[in-house]
């Protein structure tokens, strides 16, 4: 079971899960992203942009190289674009497998790799009315690279 | 060839995407972007720091010298910012 | 928002994911443990037994450890007890932080960690009539004491 | 003071708790173990071995060489496989 998918709806997280749990599967990993609030609470909203047509493609590698470096039965990945409020959902990333070992590595990786390799941007819409591009952060980067072997494609 | 602009480069720029004859001597995203900066105030504008721009020729990250060959689309953005 | 819970009902994964989005949550991670057929197919069923109280207590502990950890908006452990079939859940943990990386090592630590410090045990009754206990896996021990720090408890 | 076995103790003992009344020189699980030993071929079959025996005192994990002392409860059990 592969799922991968940029969208502007709402994704039901417990669905997914349960379309992962196959033939074989002994754990299912999840991450849910949610958009949170700025520190002082100044956040009316994020809009995210995206490169429609790289952005499917770049994901759909993310999948093929978990699916290589550990056994899984299923995988998924779901972003979400467009204008999406504080406490709301904004990226999905599951992996089922045999072991759970495998299941959490490779739900951590997409997300970590996503992060830095997936042409998204965010901007931040204050309720101040100010509005600014979020930077990416190095941390990110350091992260991403962390888990060895990743092209070098920023 | 087609180019497109992603997030502030678009709002500097004013424009998500163009159709463009390049010279021929234009063979890197960089020697590209030193040609878009003479197209106009917005373009010197998006590009006045090359140091925040990220490129992809025919949808996959590029270094920014790399060969530009004859892509049917190249796009530039800032570092990306998803999850 | 915590809650740790031993049941033989079935729990609700993304109804479970909902309640950790709160407040100053960034990401949600989770872990759900599926019975998995064994080798040849002849698993009809586990059976879990578990020491009422002790276990409860045990779960209770290892929030409180994932809690110190990391910095979580909130923590959920539920074990299911008593006859299980393939395919059907057996454990949910999860992990919510501000942070995508302390709400996935929470959720790989308590489950890592349930795994060799709550008192539950499996027995597996086959197609055949045939019915044994599971024993414990060195890997688990291993797996568990690479967190570092946990008490020698068994 | 309650004793109470599990798995394949509780199935290889017959019963899953009972009181009992220790003689006072029982005081470590390990010799808590040899005196159940005595009590009949159920506990000498389940106590053959004590390697693959656990134990927790008032519902704490602890070692069959930990001090016993006065608790309201001993379990006994092989290692854990849940998850």
């Amino acid at each position: 079971m592969r799922l991968v998918a940029v969208q502007e709806e709402d994704f039901d997280a417990g669905a997914l899960l349960a379309r992962l749990g196959g033939e074989g599967t002994g754990g299912v990993a999840s991450f849910t992203g949610i958009v949170r609030q700025v520190a002082g609470g100044g956040l009316k909203a994020l809009r995210l942009e995206h490169y429609p047509g790289m952005t499917e493609k770049a994901l759909e590698r993310l999948a093929d190289e978990a699916q290589t470096r550990w056994e899984l039965t299923g995988c998924i990945i779901i972003h979400r674009v467009g204008r999406l409020e504080p406490g709301q959902n904004i990226v999905f990333a599951a992996a089922a497998s045999a072991h759970r070992g495998d299941a959490l590595a490779a739900t951590a990786y997409l997300i970590d790799q996503l992060k830095t390799r997936a042409p998204f941007w965010k901007a931040e819409d204050m309720a101040d009315g100010a509005t600014h591009w979020v930077e990416a952060r190095e941390a990110d980067d350091e992260t991403a690279a962390a888990w060895g072997q990743v092209p070098e494609d920023r | 060839m087609r180019v497109l602009y992603f997030a502030w480069l678009r709002e500097r720029i004013g424009k998500s995407s163009e159709e463009l004859e390049l010279p021929e001597e234009v063979d890197t995203p960089r020697a590209l972007i030193n040609w878009l900066r003479t197209l106009g105030p917005g373009y010197a504008a998006a590009f006045s720091d090359e140091k925040p721009v990220r490129c992809a020729i025919d949808q996959e990250f590029q270094p920014l010298d790399a060969p530009l060959g004859r892509p049917k689309e190249i796009g530039f953005f800032p570092p990306v910012t998803g999850g």
